[in-house]
């Protein structure tokens, strides 16, 4: 939090704002985030007239979004241990149909029971569906294993739902290219240094542009906060403190497609029990276990031969297929005391930090990206309420623009001059020598 | 901004040609090479058997048509290259009538010669 | 925003760049390659039959330094660029239609075999000659 | 799990400075994607490297470099397939795009060249599996039919091509022809043409395809169907473009 020493900045920062209000130019939030969370703020905030800039330190989707299992959830996995979510999920589900019909791979899912236990689970979660509103009917396991040829042949039931498979990265550039379009600015490659507060008030951010090294005070009317697990690290700056539990989960990616529609263990979830199919690959998950550091997580190898032995109980032949890819990435589940990382709730919260005695700036965290609509609405709704704007979300019906766009917007934001700038001495230059 | 790969541009049958030339080619240079430096006696004729070679209406016909080709093809293909070199599109223009002047005078100064000799 | 563009560097150099790159950049490297050198060629013969024009001393006496070895060495050079680009540009022609698209790779090595083994004939029959 | 410490030589260049090479000794899981080693960079040694990833499982497309020279998907190379034990692993950015910043470079003519084909990125699946045969065949399983479920028309799929530019770097046309529309736009608009039905779209397409900067500007080099990691085959559509727009040509001479 930086306080003293920097007055005369801020000041100006200050004057600035009053001015703006004078001339009834809307007041300028600032998001830090563009994963998923801070990509559809962003758009919903553009929609309702604010002025928005977007600040990201890496590319788009560079965290938790990115490297998600890409599961447009039914709710199904939720509908009996949460099923708050599985409600939140049911609803975004059916809306990101409408906004983004080009982005999503709408093969449904199923839940199939392997075990006796699972068996035994099928009851509760076809009343868990129904309470929660989610289109569940089953099937017969021939049916199943006649659209799914590779599925376990042992399978004892299974349960269709409409899940469905997206892609994060154009996920949030599908969001940000619509808020470009409503004048929101993105900058990426971005990073926030400081939170600048004036007195018990947020009044802008310190960045630092990782492209040109150059620092700049950024003004803002509201601060966002949608940094996933280093909310934080973000929210540390004004000595705040976020109850966030960074929790990761390994997936591993398959050498090629063995599912045409996403497989679930029937039963509560636990380790390596859905498989999700996307483009040419097939990838199992998850894990799941508090970790320190979100930026470097190490994928403990067990870990991987969990996913695979697991993963072989939906899809034997599983094993057979040579592994393309594993990953894992930190999700920012929110923290209650005494409860295990896998039981944590996977819904979303928002918090003004108001009650934490600090104004003009809120955090959104938790949640997961098929709700980061509801999670846009939500927060964008209590930025609404506290800069007193009377605005509706109009996001439901907004149908996005293309991702496409998203990059030229971002290139064209300041006249570009090709420069060759040293193109020749380069392949001479000294080689620095780091670490 | 508006989006420069979305208008559809002039068509262009360049590289049709090149391969027909190219495709013509194959065959008239066989014969060329067989007739000139294989079936000729010590693998080139002399004077007066050019002389001869040349009055056939049949060679001469296939000599004038590889001319044709082998002009064609080699000017197309250095076309190819001087576009790599990222032209404008005044100078892409120019570049067009240059190597078609040269193409006429190559013929024109093939066809000239052939005439002074079988003259 | 500034952006670094060193495409400049090297423009119409990139496609001699054959480093750690597959066989069909190495058969367009070399085709353009003999494709260059036959043009000079050409030109170069276009010059020499002006020699017809001198009249029969002129020519009968290119004819016969046509024949020395050296010559004929440099014809052997010659047969070969016509060859390979000849040959490959069949194979071009070819994919270009549709047609051995996925035996690009194979193409290209018939190609040099079967220049190979022409020339190889074709440098016995000019050398006996 | 072993340890190993790999030098990695990476091509930096900021705004108004001279390109130059930085070498980092990382230290990484001796099973780690090279992604996982760039990662490890900006994490512990430079927050300032610039790279762009996302899915670290080839579905984004964003985080391809050229690795040792040759275009990848750092997010599916391992480090020990491409790293020979002893000289840096060197990383460069994509060729024939702008850098903007170290590895990022600027997607904007590409995604133009994707936008003006108006490919969509789901398509309809062939209602069998596998997606590609070949790894089906390495695996030593039966690419086998499926019967659609009741309530299905059809399944449907992402595109295989994810726009990560490989390709164009690849590309040795598109190093000296900026107007080029490129291997991944071209079989952009393949696949778009293949969608279709409408014949006044594929008019439109075909009619993109066939101009001096089209698929009659391609070497038939075949790089960028080497360099893919897709198995798209950018070539081959360049050349199934090629016969169908030459097979127009003569149709319309013959008066049709």
């Amino acid at each position: 939090m930086q306080n003293n020493g920097r007055l005369a900045g801020l000041l100006s920062v200050c004057d600035e704002s009053a001015k703006k209000e004078d001339q009834n130019i809307p007041p300028h939030v600032l998001i830090i985030g563009a994963g998923s969370t801070g990509s559809a703020t962003a758009h919903d905030l553009a929609l309702r007239g604010l002025r928005v800039t977007v600040l990201e330190r890496g590319e788009v989707a560079f965290g938790t979004t990115g490297r998600n299992h890409c599961l447009l959830h039914s709710g199904g996995r939720y509908c009996v241990t949460d099923q708050e979510s599985a409600i939140e999920c049911i609803e975004e589900n059916m809306i990101l149909r409408r906004i983004m019909p080009d982005l999503l791979e709408l093969n449904d899912g199923l839940f199939v029971a392997v075990t006796e236990a699972d068996l035994a689970f099928k009851d509760r979660f076809l009343q868990g569906c129904a309470a929660c509103h989610i289109p569940a009917r089953e099937i017969s396991v021939e049916r199943a294993l006649a659209i799914e040829p590779f599925l376990n042949p042992k399978i004892l039931a299974a349960v269709q739902v409409p899940d469905g498979v997206f892609e994060p990265f154009r996920f949030c550039l599908a969001f940000l290219a619509t808020a470009q379009e409503n004048g929101t600015i993105v900058r990426t490659y971005t990073e926030v240094t400081d939170l600048l507060c004036v007195g018990r008030n947020v009044a802008g951010v310190r960045i630092r542009d990782l492209h040109t090294g150059r620092q700049e005070d950024l003004q803002a009317d509201l601060v966002v906060n949608a940094a996933g697990p280093w909310a934080g690290e973000i929210a540390a700056k004004a000595e705040i403190v976020v109850p966030e539990v960074p929790t990761a989960g390994v997936m591993v990616a398959l050498d090629c497609r063995l599912n045409n529609l996403v497989l679930n263990r029937l039963n509560k979830p636990s380790d390596g029990d859905i498989i999700v199919p996307q483009r040419a690959t097939s990838v199992i998950g998850t894990t799941s276990w508090a970790v320190e550091n979100p930026a470097l997580i190490t994928i403990p190898p067990e870990h991987v031969d969990r996913m695979i032995t697991q993963g072989q109980q939906l899809i034997p032949a599983v094993k057979k297929v040579p592994m393309r890819a594993k990953m894992a990435v930190a999700r920012p589940l929110i923290a209650k005391s005494g409860v295990d990382a896998r039981k944590l709730s996977r819904t979303f919260e928002c918090f003004d930090h108001e009650r934490d005695g600090m104004n003009g700036f809120v955090t959104i965290t938790g949640g997961k990206t098929t709700t980061a609509r509801a999670m846009a609405e939500k927060v964008s709704d209590m930025v609404c309420r506290k800069l007193d704007i009377s605005a509706e979300c109009r996001t439901r019906d907004t149908l996005l623009a293309s991702y496409r766009l998203f990059f030229q917007r971002t290139h064209s934001r300041t006249p570009s001059s090709v420069a060759d700038a040293g193109h020749r001495s380069y392949r001479r230059s000294i080689f620095n020598e780091h670490g | 901004m508006k989006n420069p790969f979305a208008e559809e541009p002039k068509p262009t049958s360049a590289w049709l040609w090149q391969v027909i030339t190219g495709v013509g080619l194959v065959i008239l240079l066989g014969l060329h090479f067989i007739a000139n430096h294989f079936v000729a006696k010590g693998g080139l004729r002399d004077f007066k058997e050019v002389v001869a070679y040349l009055r056939n209406p049949v060679i001469l016909f296939l000599e004038v048509l590889f001319l044709l080709c082998v002009t064609t093809h080699a000017l197309l293909g250095v076309r190819a290259i001087l576009l790599d070199f990222g032209l404008s599109e005044p100078a892409e223009r120019r570049m067009d009538q240059i190597l078609k002047t040269v193409g006429f005078l190559t013929v024109g100064y093939g066809l000239a010669v052939t005439w002074v000799v079988i003259r | 925003m500034s952006t670094l563009d060193y495409r400049k560097v090297s423009r119409a150099s990139r496609w001699l760049d054959v480093r750690r790159r597959k066989l069909g950049m190495w058969a367009y490297a070399l085709n353009r390659i003999t494709g260059i050198g036959l043009v000079v060629y050409l030109y170069l013969h276009l010059v020499v039959l002006s020699l017809l024009l001198r009249g029969q001393a002129a020519w009968d006496f290119f004819v016969t330094v046509a024949r020395s070895p050296y010559v004929l060495a440099l014809d052997v050079i010659l047969l070969a660029g016509i060859l390979i680009h000849g040959l490959n540009g069949l194979r071009i022609a070819m994919t270009g239609f549709g047609i051995g698209v996925g035996a690009q790779k194979a193409l290209f090595v018939a190609v040099m075999v079967v220049s190979a083994v022409t020339l190889w004939v074709a440098t016995i029959k000019i050398f006996r000659i | 799990m072993n340890m190993v410490k790999v030098p990695l030589q990476i091509f930096r260049y900021k705004p108004g400075q001279a390109p130059r090479y930085d070498t980092f000794m990382v230290e990484i899981p001796d099973t780690s994607h090279v992604i996982d080693a760039i990662d490890t960079v900006w994490a512990i040694h430079d927050r300032s490297l610039a790279f762009r990833r996302a899915c670290h499982h080839s579905s984004c497309g964003s985080c391809a470099i050229r690795i040792n020279g040759v275009e990848k998907l750092p997010c599916v190379t391992r480090v020990t397939d491409v790293w020979g034990g002893h000289d840096p692993l060197r990383l460069e950015p994509l060729r024939n795009f702008p850098v903007v910043s170290d590895l990022v470079v600027d997607v904007t003519g590409l995604f133009q060249r994707m936008s003006a084909a108006d490919m969509s990125m789901i398509c309809e699946a062939e209602a069998f599996l596998p997606f590609t045969v070949d790894t089906f065949a390495v695996a030593g399983l039966d690419p086998k039919l499926v019967e659609l479920p009741e309530n299905f028309s059809r399944f449907s799929r992402f595109e295989k091509c994810i726009e990560c530019g490989i390709c164009v770097s690849a590309c040795p046309t598109m190093a000296a022809d900026e107007k080029f529309l490129g291997p991944a736009g071209l079989a952009a608009i393949h696949q778009a043409r293949k969608k279709s039905n409408d014949p006044v779209k594929v008019e439109h397409l075909l009619g993109l395809a066939d101009g001096e900067h089209g698929v009659w500007r391609c070497h038939s080099a075949f790089e960028c169907t080497e360099a893919c990691p897709q198995a798209v085959d950018p070539a081959g559509k360049i050349m199934a473009l090629r016969r169908e727009l030459i097979a127009r040509r003569f149709s319309k001479m013959m008066g049709k």
